[in-house]
């Protein structure tokens, strides 16, 4: 939230060199594309030949066409808008796109003696687009006093940007090679951040905040023509049902955590639960169990017996201070693998088959929808993973909705109180100890819930799936993301479960980036990549500027659109 | 258990008592904070608490909200024993605010005074999952609620401000506001001034008056003494855990042994 | 000469609350000085400030001409100024004898025990029980430790904080006489009270605080037969 | 008679091992009420650091005057990590939400792994083994070897240095936090932070000696699990570290004899389960699952811990 700048006195002397050094910069980006990049033309899809521009050439000529036009915009000075921002924005994420490009070409080919002019002229020209980015002046924009569109232009805007996200992502799973695929996500972020970082996001975050329910609507069609892009493949889409999966159950765990304030470090074992509930009663030829129902009750049990556990290990250890409950939540943990682990039939009742665990999961067949077979909708196949995909999206959005009216009800600003001071939250007759019982609960319950629909994905369940770790992860994607927020997290899942399986080449170094990146999140950024307000004030307590920016909003909704208050996102009749 | 009969200090027998404290004694290990405590508080009234620090006002004040169970005696709300949880404590119909300000501070004051209302709605997860016309219904009348008891309190116009940017005064009367949304009999507060300059004072003296006058209970605990004997219809002052002297202002306020403990008389005469 | 401890201009705040408004006084030395004022005024605050446990958002401190503001608390008592803080904050699970050698934790001379002795001739219930808890002691024997505690860093200039909260009148006699003692053996103290009278009496100096702000100022007597002080705080009307 | 004698050697020596590892949590924990997640991983480290310094001086010589210098490189080692770990990650959290320092806990907890198991083997200049097997540990001969048989009792010699270790280190323990100035501050400290303050102790200061001192003891228990186990890997500071702080939570988490008698407890509890549990719920199987299992119960019963009290604390 700081805005660490120059002092202003380097401002007003060098401040009308800005647009030229940022058009400049540009220039160098689009010249850059032009040129070699790599003398070794096996690698990074051949960037050795000159005027002829691929994949990583054409991101880098992007910037360079962003970079003019912010740099046309900085020569105009326009009063209601900010190329600063946003040149900054593009400069710096240029030079960590060019650095990475270059560090990779040298990696891949043995030497830096490999890297050709192209590289270095763009990061030459990035570091330009820094320099103009921090000489211009700020410009303080306010998205209200620009032009209202009519609210049909205002959804046709989203829904055009819906369709470009879906274009982009279909595009960028498509990717291949890992370091190309990264520097496209590094493109990505500088290019569109230097774009809405102008005040053009600032406006859309406006539009959105106008038409919540359009949003969410263009969203989900997005969400849901996702496999159409597919065209019947399913690697893209095995990675999109590990993304969901995980995704749904961060959230919910996100309920404990972000909403309530407990930490859950052995939430995994819930969605175990699941898992082995719906193993166990399913007609594979391992289940330990002689009953099959319809998968329909399966999934309740599933779930019951998942927030159950919680019930049980939440009502005597909720009265203890945070620290103990991350302790034994994780001690929980590691009784559920044990356990799982054991019931092999020599120590204990054969439940889990022990080590083994239960293979052979048949496929879901849900009012005679088989989810193993291909089916063809409107002349595009789609696959089991496909299938597995829609099912999961219903359910995280069930999750969604749990999570966002939760919130926003009594039972929400109970457990905000409980963060904010415990003590006087019970004196206030708030039930604390309900309160937070009922968070534990139910994140078990969603969790057990997205562990049925898991067990029947990925067709076998085994102890070795529940391991901490996978608790570390999902409390990572809570925490990267943003706690207590809903888009917070399904970037924080996204990231996490994506990032390693298109970066193939540094899997090894997976676990240690990860415990790496948890460490500096928490020291320099602990509110997460996409924070909600609140939180980002329990962290920075300190930080006044940031609580009237928060005050402001506040009022800003209020004055605006006072209806926006009323809590009711996903509530379809007016 | 006897209850003793009301006491003869008051002067206006025939109203309702809502809460009586009857010979409390609270001991920590071998310290006795508080000893042998009365009080009785009627509807409409504002009682003042006052002692030197220390003097176990605190934590007779932390028996009387149920924080401590007595180790002796028996506090009584509305003719019932006091529940021994805080939670229940409030839905039996008393409210507090603290010495130390502790406000949601990142909640909005709209959003302080609505958890004030927790205890007297109902509405639980499936409800706020399915979010019928009810819940509706109750949410839209918690709201109202909170804004009503800000405007009460004067804070109408602060309602999005966040707790933690509020000046010092008004978090106070925020704070009171949160209070009365739980819908109290009885209002305990907890040097209420404490930090205020004089016409912040004369303010929540005016609202203290309002919200006797509506009908509550008031407790008030505070070192102001001009404050304090100008609100207060009967005071109580302790010492050292035990009760020296109840009457009103002007008795207290003219007692020998209160100057000499209190507020500080000739001490070198006193104890030679 | 220059006071020993001179206050200028010193705000603290606590988020955006203000607890001290800019306020400044100094201390010379052989003196009492003290400060009184209700609860909230800032006294304690001050205090706080002072010893290096807060830091204050703008003004300075100096003592025996020397800039403090900025310099952590636990050098500052090597410098020779000694806070007993409100509340007396003793080590509750420490013997007598271990608190009172805590005192002089940031001396490395050998007097050590020359000044234990000392301690225990001030407050001579305290050697009788120098291997008890100090948890165990009632308030008043609490308050004694503290002091004692206090003067092992054998301080130029020692700070006081409601040194009579919730005491006896005889207890409260008792450590106001030390008071008087430990200045006649050459100690400059600061002394935050919230009784007004019995304070006023024994400085040479007061201040009156309201709000974070010093609204009076003079000596003891000059405070002690004040109008404004005598109805403010002192209860007559 | 002889099993549960048999169990009670063998649940003494887990138990030694765990409380040597539990002081460290608690004594952090007492100064700046942090659960040091990542203390397992000093365990974890005080091995390696064994065994480094075992390969590049001694490689080959299992005399017994070769393991004094070996427990010096693993408390160098383990000192080392826990400081730059306060200093680095914990220190500039002390004021932040608890949730903060418990999620960069786990985070250091994972990348010391990960660093031991990705990059021993390539520690420059030396021939260190590749850390992602089970590495062997030098046997040291007189603490290895043949074992003591009493009557039908089996008794280790690794069994006996551990328990040495114990009462060792609780006697150096005791005299450094009773006897000398830098221990008598860290009681200040534990009781009253601030108050510590106004007395000229520097609390800084007194919380690196805390880790330090805890990560002591950790090494100590890393090099005694190293000659028990023949063997030591990577993910050996996961379940230790765990173990370590139920211990000291059943002990009365922030009380350091509560740590010695929390661990011996413990191991006991493990030991006795293993042997007296009937039916398929017994054996070692379970073991783990009962020592959770009594974590859990004893936060509902005692939650705080045998010993009670919430500070470094004389016994």
């Amino acid at each position: 939230m700081s805005r660490r700048t120059l002092p202003d006195s380097v401002r007003t002397t060098h401040g009308s060199k800005a647009p030229w050094l940022a058009l400049a910069g540009g220039i160098l980006f689009l010249v850059s594309g032009m040129l070699s990049w790599s003398y070794d033309d096996r690698i990074l899809g051949d960037l050795s030949i000159r005027f002829y521009p691929a994949g990583i050439q054409l991101y880098a000529m992007l910037f360079g066409v962003i970079g003019v036009i912010l740099a046309v915009l900085l020569l105009r000075r326009p009063a209601w808008l900010s190329p600063a921002r946003g040149l900054r924005i593009l400069g710096t994420t240029g030079i960590v796109f060019v650095v990475w490009v270059i560090a990779s070409i040298a990696y891949q080919s043995g030497g830096l003696i490999n890297a050709n002019e192209g590289g270095w002229v763009a990061l030459v020209g990035a570091v330009l687009l820094t320099a103009g980015g921090h000489l211009s002046p700020e410009v303080d924009i306010d998205v209200r006093r620009w032009p209202r569109l009519s609210s049909t232009l205002e959804i046709v805007i989203i829904v055009v940007l819906m369709a470009i996200l879906l274009f982009t992502v279909a595009y960028t799973l498509d990717i291949e090679d890992g370091v190309i695929f990264a520097a496209f996500l590094i493109a990505l972020i500088g290019l569109a951040g230097g774009l809405l970082g102008t005040g053009f996001g600032d406006y859309l975050g406006f539009i959105g905040a106008n038409n919540r329910r359009p949003l969410l609507l263009a969203a989900f069609l997005v969400a849901f023509l996702f496999p159409f892009t597919q065209d019947g493949s399913d690697a893209n889409m095995s990675i999109a049902t590990q993304v969901l999966i995980f995704a749904a159950t961060a959230l919910g765990l996100n309920i404990v955590v972000g909403l309530a304030g407990l930490l859950d470090l052995g939430y995994i074992a819930f969605l175990g639960t699941g898992a082995y509930v719906a193993a166990m009663l399913s007609s594979s030829g391992f289940a330990t169990v002689g009953w099959k129902p319809p998968f329909v009750v399966v999934m309740l049990i599933g779930a019951a017996t998942a927030a159950t556990f919680g019930l049980i290990i939440g009502s005597p250890t909720l009265r203890v201070s945070g620290d103990y409950l991350a302790i034994v939540t994780l001690g929980f943990g590691e009784i559920f693998r044990l356990a799982m682990f054991n019931l092999d039939g020599n120590n204990g009742p054969d439940l889990t088959n022990g080590p083994n665990g239960i293979p052979a999961i048949p496929d879901l067949e849900l009012l005679g929808f088989d989810f193993g077979e291909v089916h063809t909708v409107a002349g595009i196949p789609l696959g089991r993973f496909s299938n597995y995909y829609f099912i999961l999206l219903l359910l995280l959005m069930f999750v969604m909705l749990v999570f966002t009216r939760l919130n926003n009800s009594r039972i929400g600003r109970g457990w905000v109180a409980i963060r904010e001071d415990e003590r006087a939250a019970e004196a206030m007759g708030v039930n604390v100890f309900g309160l937070k019982l009922l968070a534990f609960s139910v994140g078990a319950f969603l969790a057990g819930l997205a562990g049925t629909i898991k067990a029947h994905q990925d067709t076998s369940v085994s102890p070795d799936q529940y391991v901490f770790l996978e608790s570390a992860f999902l409390l990572a994607a809570v925490v990267l993301g943003g706690m207590g927020t809903v888009v917070g997290v399904l970037v924080g899942a996204t990231i996490l479960k994506l990032l390693p399986e298109k970066l193939r080449e540094v899997n090894d170094y997976r676990l240690l980036v990860f415990g790496l990146l948890l460490v500096v999140m928490m020291r320099f950024r602990p509110e997460g990549l996409v924070p909600s307000k609140r939180r980002q004030l329990e962290f920075h307590g300190e930080d006044e500027e940031l609580s009237e920016l928060l005050q402001a909003e506040h009022l800003q909704t209020e004055h605006l659109k006072p209806e926006q208050l009323e809590p009711e996102p996903l509530q379809g009749a007016k | 258990m006897t209850v003793t009969d009301t006491p003869t200090t008051d002067r206006e027998a025939g109203r309702v008592t809502v809460l009586q404290a009857s010979n409390v004694t609270m001991r920590f290990g071998g310290l006795t904070a508080v000893d042998d405590v009365s009080m009785t508080v009627h509807e409409g009234e504002i009682v003042g608490l006052i002692g030197p620090n220390g003097a176990g006002k605190t934590t007779f004040f932390n028996c009387l909200t149920g924080m401590y169970i007595p180790t002796e005696g028996r506090v009584e709300l509305g003719g019932e024993l006091l529940p021994p949880k805080p939670l229940k404590v409030v839905r039996a119909g008393m409210a507090r605010t603290f010495q130390n300000i502790r406000l949601f501070a990142n909640m909005t004051a709209l959003e302080n005074v609505m958890v004030g209302r927790y205890c007297r709605t109902s509405a639980m997860a499936l409800t706020s999952i399915l979010r019928g016309p009810k819940f509706r219904r109750e949410e839209e009348a918690t709201r109202e609620r909170a804004q009503e008891l800000l405007d009460y309190v004067g804070l109408g116009r602060s309602g999005e401000l966040l707790a933690r940017n509020m000046p010092y005064g008004d978090q106070r009367r925020l704070e009171i506001a949160r209070a009365l949304a739980t819908d109290p009999q009885i209002l305990l507060l907890d040097e209420p001034t404490a930090g205020m300059n004089p016409r912040e004072t004369e303010e929540t003296m005016q609202l203290i008056f309002k919200i006797r006058d509506s009908g509550l209970a008031v407790v008030v605990i505070e070192h102001d003494m001009r404050f304090i004997f100008a609100l207060c219809d009967r005071v109580l002052c302790l010492v050292r855990g035990s009760l020296l002297i109840e009457g009103s202002p002007g008795e207290v306020q003219s007692d020998h042994r209160v100057i000499e403990a209190y507020i500080g008389g000739d001490d070198e005469e006193e104890t030679a | 000469m220059s006071p020993m401890l001179e206050v200028k201009d010193l705000e603290v705040a606590y988020g955006k609350i203000r607890a001290v408004k800019g306020i400044s006084f100094d201390v010379n030395e052989g003196e009492v000085v003290t400060l009184i004022g209700t609860n909230g005024a800032g006294k304690t605050t001050t205090l706080r400030t002072i010893s290096g446990l807060l830091r204050p958002s703008s003004g300075s401190i100096r003592f025996k001409d020397q800039d403090i503001t900025t310099v952590p608390a636990h050098d500052i008592v090597q410098l020779g100024l000694a806070h007993s803080p409100e509340g007396r904050r003793i080590f509750p699970r420490l013997s007598v004898q271990e608190n009172l050698l805590l005192g002089a934790f940031a001396r490395k001379d050998k007097e050590v025990t020359n000044d234990l002795q000392a301690a225990y001739a001030l407050f001579p219930i305290l050697e009788e029980r120098r291997n008890q808890p100090a948890g165990t002691f009632s308030g008043g024997e609490q308050q004694m430790l503290a002091m004692g505690r206090a003067m092992m860093s054998r301080p130029q200039l020692l700070m006081l904080d409601e040194p009579s909260m919730g005491l006896s009148p005889l207890m409260m006699k008792r450590i106001m006489t030390t008071v008087t003692t430990l200045q006649q053996q050459g100690t400059t103290i600061l002394l935050v009270e919230q009784n007004a009278q019995a304070a006023l009496k024994r400085a040479t100096k007061g201040y009156v605080l309201e709000v974070g702000s010093i609204v009076l100022s003079g000596t003891g007597a000059e405070l002690l037969s004040s109008d404004d002080v005598r109805k403010a705080y002192l209860g007559e009307s | 008679m002889d099993a549960f004698a048999q169990q009670l050697v063998n649940g003494l020596t887990l138990g030694s091992l765990y409380a040597l590892i539990a002081v460290g949590y608690t004594v952090v924990y007492g100064i700046v009420q942090l659960i040091n997640f990542a203390h397992g991983e000093i365990f974890m480290i005080g091995a390696f650091g064994a065994l480094s310094t075992w390969l590049i001086f001694f490689d080959g010589n299992l005399a017994l005057w070769v393991l004094p210098l070996m427990i010096l490189g693993a408390v160098i080692a383990s000192v080392t990590t826990a400081v730059l770990m306060e200093r680095i990650a914990y220190r500039p959290l002390r004021h932040a939400p608890r949730l903060a320092p418990l999620i960069t806990a786990i985070g250091i907890s994972i990348f010391l792994q990960e660093a031991v198991r990705l990059f021993y083997d390539e520690v420059p200049f030396f021939d260190f083994p590749d850390a992602k097997q089970r590495v062997p540990f030098p046997q040291i001969e007189v603490v290895t070897g043949p074992a003591f048989q009493l009557g039908n009792v089996t008794i280790q010699r690794s069994a006996l240095f551990t328990i040495g270790c114990l009462v060792m280190c609780s006697a150096g323990l005791w005299y450094f936090v009773n006897r000398t100035r830098t221990g008598k501050g860290m009681q200040a400290v534990s009781q009253d932070p601030d108050t510590a303050r106004l007395m000229g102790i520097n609390v800084d200061r007194i919380i690196v000696v805390a880790f330090a001192v805890g990560a002591t003891l950790a090494a100590v228990a890393g090099v005694a699990q190293g000659l028990q186990v023949t063997n030591i890997n990577f993910r050996m500071g996961f379940l230790a570290g765990l173990k370590a702080f139920t211990a000291a939570v059943l002990g009365g988490i922030g009380n350091v004899w509560g740590a010695v008698v929390g661990g011996l407890t413990l191991g006991l509890v493990e030991a006795m389960a293993v042997q007296f549990i009937p039916g398929t719920f017994g054996g070692s199987p379970w073991k783990d699952v009962w020592a959770f299992a009594l974590l859990i119960i004893v936060l509902v019963f005692r939650p705080q811990g045998i010993l009670g009290a919430k500070v470094v604390d004389r016994a």
